[in-house]
């Protein structure tokens, strides 16, 4: 049972993970906690599941569809909300990410109701099953294409011209520019990046759980931003990091301490972690310049 | 000093802006009563009906449910002038799922729209805040949904029309037990007011005739369950209770298929919508719950209120819809019994006997409570058969 | 004489290192300062003046070694339990409060010296009320002191820079510290505040009595106005001597040349 | 006479004021982000209530008991969380207040899930205005006070109010208990009023709105904190008239608020603040630079 738990846990960190990184990317590059990002996930799941279910657009093609088109509400709100205010208190900043939270929210409410929509999983259910292990087909899946876009976005950040680009403006923003780096397109790629992966695992969350809905966002927005501090806000394998271990402190809460408590055990894990390690788990250990 | 003025003139104009739009309430006239029928010269008096339910938010599934069977039970009042001289007039108030929002939503319909009735709230948190609320306002109010026990006691003008939770579930535990054969029982349970409230009438009854095995809960909107299931697959039980909404049970079916789990899932009336079989397709085939409301019923009642509803909402109704339209047509009968005031509606509702509702024979007893008929459903073929 | 030297000496450096990651940033350093001494403190950049105010002043920990003042081991101390004790500094780089106004940032700087608390602010209690009274009048009497008399209302972000710095001095001197301690005070004043600055600090040393540490670059004033002069060189303590010996120390002179010669 | 509605949304405005100048006290004085006032609210009303309801309290000692337990709460909470700077305060004290929730929710005595009810109605109009006066009252007296200047020194500048002699622990823990009592202090007139609570309201959403009162009125400026509270108290009764649009216009007000007043509509610009800093530094090393070559 044990191991079994230990699998859930980490399918559902693996969800995590990917939503932590569209927070810690825009957070390493601008400081500011995009609470819009459950939002986009929402969206990405909706477009996957509006194009698979009304279009019949291949799931995959559907995927990669549902994360350009959320890359590009991630860019419109950056756009709109974000930008005018870069030069602002970040509290500001936050305050009008909220704004725009709650507007894409009832903005899909509106458009698509509240009743919950189906997202039809596009592979033959399938289970295998070992004397200690059960795992879906689909399960795997989710685990791989998880694991493939967190590889893949590492390789992007440390290799291509861009993502080298996007390190340098999370070190500093004005030497960058001096450098010759055009800051507002790295920052716009960055909303890009960062909102793709959350759709991303809003289109698996939408498979895995079958439903789409508008209020989709709220809950796993939050605990990806959980995770994104966990690992150290601002650090890529962190994210990855904190994903994974929220996934899993939760879902052993549920099955060795009490189900009822399962979310306040998740967060008290988090509690501790900080009181250990006050910048998470990976995060650079600050001394303070005097 | 600069300041200080430039504070207080904002401050001004915020309660001047509250003043002003308050005097334009939201009044929608239902469809249907803008043209009065031809012939009729008397004059018609409207009267409002509120509604106070979630329209936003993650409950807005259920509140919106309720506000559009409302809609169709009012409409149908106007259209066939049941009450004479009469046009009912729904006046919709969101309250966000948040019981602080419903109880400012309450005072409103009370104070500025003036309502004769309140249908609502949905959430039991939600009709517990605005109890006291219509009570000192003296505003009948019947929830079609708030099954949290003891709500209306003490109210004299708060009523309900729904399934006691304690009923269906010693219910459902006595036929799973004698007529199912099941003996070894695990649940699942939504930790709110209606999940707590039927895990512990299902484990009480269970417990008399059979074993309990597990006990888990999970938070509304919760998605994932796979930590709950697989501690219950250990304890190997016949059968686990799902104490929550369809969304959820279909989740849990689906969840439970995804780890090579079959075993069979009760449910109770929150199991009652079309989304339960849309979202659990074939997981959920074989689950047995209980319900007030049938859409295959063949009384005809049922049958032109699900093809309104569907073809207004594009949507078959859910069991919210079903209580909600009753709860209207019970108000409604109230209004021609004994009249269109607070008093009259609220005394007419006290009355209520064996109204022949689409969620069965309902009466109203002395502490606001409803009695029903309990029936009992199973998922076959991915459509609802009655079992009892 | 040896016993009376020991009853003046203030503030002891006992061989202390300070290690970040590999590199030995304060090298087994050792200074005494002794009652209403002017001690300079230079080096080339990075040679780890700053990183020994911050040892003293207790926002770091030494790695290893010791610090005493006034006979009583300060190292291990948090910064505020130091400034209470009375040691007060200035910043290199302005730290000043700089929303809050110039007297209000001089009434912070006697933070330690006030005492009341939540309790009597609440109450307003009559001895909150003269305590907070005789704190403005002391505070404008420091403001008056170093100069910026006619400035207590305005903003601190709003001063000049040569008055910014001017400001921390006297917020500085209202903790009523015995030793104090300043980082760059002349950096980026021009040669007339450089010479009103000079002149401010033996008047803090000769009417207020108080002990001086200072970082400077400007060569015109440690010589000017130091009574000793300690140089520290890639962390180590080079040379200590009165200015004229340091003026022709070879090792000095190769520090701040470099290794090019 | 004023209608019960106007009565309760101005009750309502009242005691949000009291939330949001408490919370002002710790975000924008004392510069310590803190997405969990909610969770103090809810302690006070739920002491507040019980002592009330099992313990037989008058209104004013009720209220007053409320407060204490969320004071002490927030300095409990406050000892290990106040050592994280910036966002990984903010994110402690969220998961401070979700834990607060999901027990209040699984409690015997709090009436979990159900809620709790049968509150007597004591809170009235005179009450709310006098415990808003009362608290702006000490709030502003505490500002004005030495504890005032150490917590805004506090905000300007960590490093240097510690070398002021400032200890920085004691003063954010002692900012964090006021806030959190004054905190409790609403959450027990809430209860009293509405006669009836359930966690959900205190959620992490409550404490957000919280925040936003705070920044949308202008950091660390009293008349702000109270001018944002009455703004967000109206604003989505205003939109009642909007319908299922209301939402929707509530977050694009958000947005065009702070991008119209960044900061907040009272609040002080900070530009100039940030730009003279930078050009001192950039002075500094320069003038490093030259004395060396």
């Amino acid at each position: 049972m044990f191991i079994q738990q230990l699998v859930n846990g980490i399918i559902l960190g693996s969800i995590y993970s990917l939503i932590a990184l569209g927070y810690t990317m825009v957070y390493g590059i601008i400081m500011l906690i995009n609470f819009a990002h459950g939002e986009i996930y929402m969206f990405g799941a909706f477009a996957g599941m509006i194009l698979v279910v009304f279009y019949n657009v291949p799931f995959f093609l559907a995927f990669l569809l549902a994360m350009a088109f959320a890359g590009l509400v991630g860019l419109t709100v950056e756009y709109l909300a974000y930008r005018p205010l870069r030069r602002s208190s970040r509290l500001a900043a936050l305050i009008s990410a909220i704004g725009a939270s709650i507007f894409l929210q009832n903005l899909a409410l509106l458009i698509m109701g509240a009743r919950p929509y189906t997202f039809p999983s596009p592979f033959i259910p399938k289970v295998y099953q070992t004397s200690f292990l059960t795992i879906s087909k689909l399960e795997l899946i989710i685990l791989a294409i998880s694991f493939l876009l967190m590889f893949a976005l590492t390789f992007f950040i440390q290799k291509t011209k861009i993502g080298k680009a996007m390190r340098a403006a999370a070190q500093d923003m004005d030497t960058a520019s001096l450098m010759g780096i055009n800051v507002n397109l790295i920052i716009s790629i960055t909303f890009l990046v960062g909102s793709a992966l959350g759709a991303a695992a809003g289109v698996m969350v939408g498979i895995y759980f079958r439903t789409v809905t508008p209020m989709m966002g709220l809950m796993p927005g939050l605990k990806g931003f959980v995770a994104a501090v966990l690992g150290g806000i601002g650090r890529i394998p962190g994210a990855m990091l904190g994903g994974l271990l929220l996934g899993v402190a939760e879902v052993m809460a549920a099955a060795y301490i009490s189900s009822q408590y399962r979310d306040a055990a998740a967060f008290a894990i988090l509690i501790l972690v900080l009181f250990f390690k006050p910048t998470g788990l990976m995060g650079s250990f600050m001394q303070e310049k005097v | 000093m600069k300041k200080y003025r430039l504070t207080m003139f904002i401050v001004l104009v915020l309660c001047m802006a509250l003043l002003l739009t308050s005097g334009c309430s939201t009044q929608q006239a239902a469809p249907g009563t803008q043209e009065p029928e031809e012939g009729t010269v008397e004059e018609t008096v409207d009267v409002k009906v509120g509604t106070v339910g979630p329209l936003t938010g993650g409950a807005a599934t259920y509140g919106l449910s309720v506000s559009n069977a409302v809609q169709i039970a009012l409409e149908e009042a106007n259209e066939n002038n049941e009450i004479p001289g009469v046009n009912l007039v729904q006046i919709s108030e969101d309250s966000e799922g948040d019981w602080s929002k419903a109880a400012n939503a309450f005072s409103k319909l009370i104070d500025q729209d003036n309502v004769n009735v309140i249908i609502g709230a949905v959430l039991s948190s939600e009709t517990a805040a605005g109890g006291p609320i219509v009570m000192d306002g003296e505003v009948p109010t019947i929830s079609p949904t708030s099954t949290a026990t003891g709500l209306t006691e003490g109210n004299p003008y708060l009523f309900r029309n729904c399934l006691s939770d304690e009923v269906q579930a010693s219910q459902l535990a006595e036929y799973a037990v004698t007529e199912l054969g099941l003996k070894r029982f695990a649940i699942l349970y939504t930790n709110n007011d209606y999940g707590v409230a039927l895990k512990d009438a299902f484990e009480a009854t269970a417990k008399e005739k059979a074993e309990v095995v597990a006990v888990e809960a999970f938070m509304d909107g919760d998605e994932h369950f796979r930590p709950q299931l697989t501690s219950i697959q250990q304890k190997e039980p016949d059968a686990v209770f799902v104490a929550g909404y369809y969304t959820e049970a279909a989740k849990i079916a689906q969840q439970a298929a995804e780890q090579a789990m079959s075993i069979q899932i009760l449910g109770a009336d929150g199991f009652y919508s079309p989304v339960l079989v849309e979202i659990g397709q074939d997981a959920i085939e074989g689950a047995t719950f209980t319900a007030g409301f049938f859409s295959a019923d063949p009384n005809p009642v049922v049958q032109s209120f699900v093809a309104r509803y569907t073809e207004l909402f594009g949507e078959e109704p859910d069991m919210f819809a079903a209580q909600a339209y009753d709860a209207a047509r019970i108000v409604i009968e109230a209004m021609k019994q004994n009249g269109t005031d607070r008093q009259a509606i609220r005394d007419g509702l006290a009355e209520t006997k064996d109204f022949p509702g689409i969620t069965g024979l309902t009466s109203i007893d002395e502490e606001g409570d409803t009695l029903k008929e309990v029936l009992i459903l199973k998922v076959v073929d991915g459509a609802f058969q009655r079992l009892r | 004489m040896l016993s009376a030297k020991g009853n003046d000496r203030i503030l002891q450096v006992k061989e202390v290192t300070r290690r970040f990651g590999g590199l030995k940033a304060v090298d087994s350093v050792c200074l005494d300062i002794y009652k209403k001494e002017i001690v300079g403190l230079i080096g080339p950049n990075g040679a780890g003046k700053t990183t020994l105010f911050n040892l003293i002043t207790g926002h770091y920990q030494p790695t290893t070694g010791s610090l005493y003042f006034k006979n009583e081991k300060i190292d291990g101390l948090r910064p505020f339990t130091i400034t209470e004790k009375g040691i007060a500094r200035t910043f290199q780089n302005i730290r000043l409060f700089g929303m809050m106004s110039v007297l209000e940032n001089v009434l912070l700087g006697m933070h330690v010296r006030l005492h009341g608390g939540l309790a009597s602010a609440v109450l307003c209690l009559p001895r909150e009320k003269q305590e907070e009274q005789n704190a403005r009048e002391k505070a404008r009497e420091l403001l008056s002191f170093v100069g910026l008399g006619n400035k207590e209302k305005e903003k601190a972000r709003n001063l000049a820079y040569g008055e910014q710095r001017l400001l921390e001095v006297a917020r500085a001197l209202a903790a009523e510290p015995e030793l104090l301690l300043l980082d760059e005070p002349a950096a980026g004043m021009n040669p007339q505040e450089t010479m009103e600055l000079m002149k401010l600090i033996s008047r803090i040393r000769d009417e207020m009595e108080k002990t001086i540490l200072l970082i400077e670059h400007d060569m015109k004033v440690v010589m000017g106005i130091s009574e000793r002069v300690a140089v520290l060189d890639y962390g180590k303590k080079i040379a200590d001597g009165r200015p004229g010996e340091i003026q022709q120390n070879e090792s000095v002179i190769r520090a701040y040349l470099g290794d090019s010669m | 006479m004023i209608s019960t509605y106007y009565l309760q949304i101005i009750i309502l405005a009242g005691i949000n004021i009291i939330m949001a100048t408490s919370l002002n006290l710790i975000v924008g004085y004392t510069g310590q982000l803190s997405i969990g006032h909610a969770a103090f609210m809810s302690l006070g009303a739920y002491a507040s209530a019980i002592a009330t309801l099992h313990l037989g309290f008058p209104f004013i000692a009720a209220l007053l008991f409320g407060a204490v337990v969320a004071g002490l709460f927030g300095v409990l909470v406050g000892i290990p969380t106040l050592r994280l700077k910036g966002d990984y305060l903010a994110i402690a004290t969220l998961g401070f207040g979700e834990i607060v929730r999901i027990i209040f929710l699984n409690l015997q005595i709090t009436g979990g899930a159900v809620g709790l009810r049968g509150i007597p109605k004591q809170t009235t109009l005179l009450w709310v205005i006098a415990a808003a006066i009362f608290t702006l009252f000490v709030l502003r007296r505490i500002l004005n006070s030495r504890v005032g200047r150490a917590l805004i020194a506090i905000r300007e500048d960590e490093t240097a109010a510690e070398s002021m002699g400032i200890n920085t622990m004691y003063f954010k823990t002692l900012s964090f208990g006021v806030g959190a009592f004054f905190a409790g202090f609403g959450g027990g007139l809430f209860a009293h009023y509405f006669r009836y609570i359930h966690p959900n309201v205190f959620g992490f959403m409550r404490s957000i709105e919280h925040l936003c009162m705070v920044v949308l009125g202008g950091l660390g400026n009293m008349w702000g904190a109270m001018l944002g509270a009455v703004a967000l108290t109206a604003i989505p009764e205003l939109l009642r008239a909007g319908a299922e649009y209301r939402l929707l216009a509530y977050g694009a007000i958000l947005v065009l608020m702070m991008r119209a007043r960044p900061q907040g509509l009272l609040g002080e610009s900070e530009q100039t603040g940030g730009s003279i800093r930078r050009k001192i530094r950039i002075f500094s090393r320069g003038a490093d630079t030259l004395k060396k070559t």
